[in-house]
């Protein structure tokens, strides 16, 4: 299964693993804001139009 | 007090990433020495110490102004200064929230920038260290600077003047020990050395500071 | 409250006012007049403890002066709520509420100080003076930027304060339509002894 | 009705964004996990560099994007200034922290790459140098941003600045290489190139790097229909208060 | 207009002494650097003609949010913007005051400098020929930075962070003909260039910088 | 000089003002009123062109217009005489001595005009439309800290200035003593149209 890395296996793996956490933080983060705001204007819309 | 510790540090993030201006900063300076003086590993690993205490020192430096001067313009030190806190009290916690913003995150970026100046091995502990114990003398300090230059209309030139001389023995066992660390030399005296600034600047500046708060006052 | 007796003050090194004495008794307003340049927020200052006395006796415990000065001391990247809860915590004290109700701020509470307009940022600052919870509020010139409504709001708070057992001393121009006594401070202007002959005394004065 | 402003407008572009969003997440998604795992488990080691090369299935992609977010941002930039879209601004703003990230990716698995191959983590090569200017920048912009309260003022403000920016950064490069000739490998994935990288290499790098695209225009998107709601929701707050 | 650069300048030399104050910073920075690199003077003499130059920028970046603020906070941007001058030319005028005040006085010290540095011999006119022509570029750039961040009350620091990536080229092609006249090698284009980038920043940045400012007072 | 029709203005990215129209001819005098908050010193920014109208029409040559806003851009380094001498420089005047003599300055001509009092630096800001030579004067609140004689002092001077042509147009709370035209901002308060129910127009709004 896991290819053999040789001697270079913990570069590698620590760049893999750098850049994917990277990404995976930049990726919720972005999630996250998205939903906050989009409660947070959907509230607001609502206590300006009850009915709506 | 504690609320004006918790004020300053709302104003810093708030006004603009407080935390993340200073690093900045040392960044850049760290990044712009090798275009001075060139790219040559070996000069720089030799240097990095110095620079880098250096780097740490002028971002204390040029957020120093800030510990006072916008309270000063807006009034609220004359407000605190008739408050029932002492402002003694008053300019710990300016410094404090000074360090916080400033100081802290210097300490925890600079093994990173160690690593863009080829920093030597054994020298990132000891230079993390170092500025530990050294930054807060940088923010004391800098807030006695602040207080005699507080109402001056001339930007933070004289203060650095001012200031910069009393860095001196700061810097010069603070880059004392991470260079020693980076050679791996014994670090000896220079270490209690600076840890005794340090505690010397923290029990007394402050005394002098709003003295000289006091007096700008008037 | 406060007695001052013979007070003489000095601004950039030159006397300026000289054998001001006046009382101020718990539930007294007093309003200073005189023209500009007379020193009005000179003797303010001095009272407030912010400059020393050149000659003369203020009898009034320092922690019982609440001052305001030219400026506010309002920090513009703060929130409304969060400029007077600061200035609450300072002086140990908790309700902002009434201060905020007292000059109709509570629709603005949540607005950064620093978009506020020159009479609603004034208004704030004036807001300040009731969380100190300190009897005597020195104030220099309260109503400036304010419009009639806003002014009347002052008085009535300046009232209330009165009431309750404070004493207010204002430096103002206009008239604020309080029921408060004056004192004109142009005598008091200091006369400038013909400096000694032969010069150099201790004071080069 | 068929001029690309249209979708400048900010209700069409979130309708639109809206429908193509899930459909750009789960590509990019798939690009990157179909190169990754292409290029982690299925391709061999290079007989030079050992088992490294597989860092360049990371490094390449982030490093093309770091630059093509800011010229994005660039164009975007330009658009507002010229013609005042809202969304355009915003979009800027959005991607500027994706730029950045991307440039970190760069950074680092560059510094890690060159631990074994120069005996370094960082030489002082005009190619790494730029790149950390051009992060210095994206942290200038978003600085800016951040720092300014009104948003009008901040999309012309950092607008200025991204025009300005990039000229300079332009001219930093030149003088970089002016200053250093270094270590860093040259452009080998010109077309017109004969020693080309081979092919076992190339394709995944490909996948890699369309999943990498992919991925910031997802992002990009996502976070341009936050920054729209949340003027949005700025505007209702402030209409709220004044009334 | 030259009212304008004379105002300045008689700001400048009483409030607190504008020429004296970048000068004494750049003093005291290139002083400092032996205490944190430690004093073997070859080593000194390598690094002397990017110090030097490093210690010049950061002279200028302490002195330049001067340039801007203080008119903005007493309200007198307003009433220029207003005024029958162009507001480029009040940008190019300032600058040029700040130039006359730091830039000026760097480059007629650095020579003094360069002997507590242990620059080499030939090294001293190119020095002081590159700090010529590159300061210029300093002082216009950093009138942008300041039109960029006029009314933001956040010291000096964002104004740094923008300003500093802007000097790269600037402090990349001086640094570069100073220690090439240092080490007496052939100059070459460094020079040439380095020109360049101050012209075409003199002739640029103004509009920049003025159209900055005024987005900033809307 | 000076024709407004339809005027509207934003703070903050939101209308505060709507339909403002008004017109100055040489020699009028016009007085803005309206409570804190209105819009007035906005208003008065738009006039001078620091900031951009939302909508309407403003009409009127831009080098007019001094405007003189609720700081004085004072420069407290120099003196009152320099001060003075440097904006008449930039609007290219040569006598400074009519606005020294207006304002009654000339006893403080040589003081550093950071040592003035509130007052005194009012009326240095103030002298200073007197040496801009333009016809329309733009004043924000412009008695602000004047006692009654200085108040007198500007009246005269507005009064002076309009006959010789002019007109001046001021943002005020209290009684100048002038016989100006008063017009009230308060009807011309923006109304929001209610937003777009699903929202996302241009304008955010
Ligand atoms: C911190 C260190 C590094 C940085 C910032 C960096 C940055 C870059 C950049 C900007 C590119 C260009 C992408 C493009 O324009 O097409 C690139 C490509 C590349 N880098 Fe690095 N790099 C670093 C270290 C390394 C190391 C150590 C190696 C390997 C020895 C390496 C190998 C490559 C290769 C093979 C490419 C592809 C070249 C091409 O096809 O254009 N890099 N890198
Ligand atoms: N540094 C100084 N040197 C000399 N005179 C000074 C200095 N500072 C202030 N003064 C003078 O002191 C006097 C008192 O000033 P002060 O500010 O107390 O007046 P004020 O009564 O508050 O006036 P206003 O009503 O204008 O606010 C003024 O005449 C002022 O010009
Ligand atoms: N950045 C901002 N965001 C939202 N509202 C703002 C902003 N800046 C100002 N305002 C509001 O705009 C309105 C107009 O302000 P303006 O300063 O023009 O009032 P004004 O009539 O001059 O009041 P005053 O008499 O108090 O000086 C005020 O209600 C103010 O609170
Ligand atoms: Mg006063
Ligand atoms: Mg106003």
């Amino acid at each position: 299964m896991m290819p053999d890395l040789g001697k270079y296996a913990t570069e590698v793996l620590s760049a893999y693993v750098v850049s994917l956490a990277l990404i995976v933080v930049l990726v919720l983060i972005s999630w996250r804001q998205s939903q906050v705001v989009r409660a947070r204007l959907r509230e607001v819309e609502r206590r300006r139009d009850p009915d709506g | 007090m504690i609320g004006l510790l918790r004020r300053d540090l709302a104003l810093a993030i708030r006004a603009g990433g407080g935390f993340g201006l200073g690093l900045a900063f040392f960044l850049i300076v760290v990044t712009l020495v090798p275009f001075g003086v060139g790219p040559d590993t070996a000069i720089l690993g030799r240097i990095a110490p110095g620079i880098l205490w250096l780097g740490a020192l002028l971002a204390c430096l040029l957020s120093l102004d800030r510990i006072l001067a916008l309270d000063w313009e807006d009034g609220s030190l004359d407000l605190l200064a008739t408050a029932p806190i002492p402002l003694e009290g008053v300019v710990v916690m300016k410094a404090a929230a000074h360090w916080l913003t400033t100081g802290l995150p210097l300490v925890l970026a600079a093994p990173a920038l160690g690593v863009l100046m080829n920093l030597p091995g054994p020298g990132y502990g000891w230079l993390t260290l170092s500025l530990a114990l050294g930054t807060p003398a940088l923010s004391v300090i800098g807030a006695f600077g602040a207080a005699l230059t507080v109402g001056l209309k001339r930007g933070g030139l004289l203060l650095s003047l001012l200031v910069l001389p009393l860095y001196v023995p700061t810097l010069i066992f603070g880059a004392e020990v991470a260079r020693r660390g980076a050679e791996g030399l014994v670090i000896g005296a220079a270490l209690p050395l600076l840890a005794g600034i340090s505690l010397a600047c923290i029990a007394l500046m402050p005394f002098a500071a709003a003295a000289a708060i006091r007096v700008n006052l008037r | 409250m406060l007695t001052v007796t013979g007070l003489a003050c000095a601004r950039g090194g030159l006397p300026i006012l000289e054998n001001v004495s006046f009382a101020l008794a718990a539930g007294d307003s007093l309003v200073l007049r005189g023209p500009n340049g007379i020193g009005k927020t000179t003797l303010l200052r001095v009272l407030a403890g912010l400059q020393p006395p050149v000659a003369g006796e203020i009898d009034c415990a320092p922690d019982m002066i609440a001052y305001a000065g030219h400026v506010d001391g309002i920090k513009s990247m703060l929130s409304v709520t969060e400029n007077l809860r600061f200035w609450a915590r300072v002086f140990g004290m908790r309700e902002i509420a009434p201060a905020l109700a007292s000059f109709d701020l509570e629709a603005l509470a949540d607005r950064l100080a620093g978009t506020l307009s020159a009479g609603q940022k004034r208004r704030l600052g004036l807001a300040r003076l009731m969380v100190t919870g300190r009897p005597i509020w020195m104030l220099d010139e309260p109503t400036v930027s304010l419009d009639s409504a806003s002014t009347a709001l002052f008085a009535a708070a300046v009232r209330r304060h009165c009431a309750g057992g404070g004493a207010a001393l204002m430096a103002t121009h206009i008239d604020l339509g309080l029921s408060a006594e004056t004192l004109d401070l142009t005598p008091y202007r200091a006369v400038l002894s013909a400096p000694s002959a032969d010069g150099f005394d201790e004071a080069f004065l | 009705m068929s001029s690309m402003w249209e979708y400048a407008n900010p209700k069409r572009f979130m309708q639109l964004s809206g429908t193509v969003l899930p459909w750009v997440s789960g590509l990019a998604a798939l690009c990157l996990i179909v190169g990754l795992y292409w290029g982690f488990f299925l391709t061999p080691d290079d007989f030079r560099q050992g088992s490294t090369v597989k860092i360049i299935y990371l490094h390449v992609p982030s490093a093309l994007m770091a630059i093509n977010a800011w010229i994005m941002m660039l164009v975007t930039s330009l658009v507002w200034l010229i013609r005042r879209h809202h969304v355009s601004a915003l979009a800027a703003r959005a991607a500027a922290p994706v730029g950045a990230t991307f440039t970190v990716i760069a950074l680092a698995t560059g510094a890690i790459w060159g631990q074994p191959m120069w005996g370094t983590w960082w030489v002082w090569d005009p190619r790494l140098t730029s790149f950390l200017i051009l992060f210095l920048f994206y942290l200038g912009y978003i600085a800016l941003w951040e720092a300014v309260e009104d948003p009008d003022t901040a999309a012309d403000l950092t607008s200025v600045l991204c025009l300005v920016g990039s000229v300079f950064a332009l001219m930093s490069r030149y003088a970089v290489l002016f200053w250093n000739q270094g270590l860093h490998q040259g452009a080998t994935l010109s077309l017109d190139k004969e020693e080309n990288i081979s092919d076992v290499f190339y394709f995944p790098l490909l996948v890699s790097i369309a999943g990498f695209v992919l991925l910031f225009v997802a992002l990009v998107l996502l976070r341009t229909r936050t920054e729209i709601r949340a003027r949005r929701l700025r505007a209702l707050i402030a209409r709220e208060r004044m009334a």
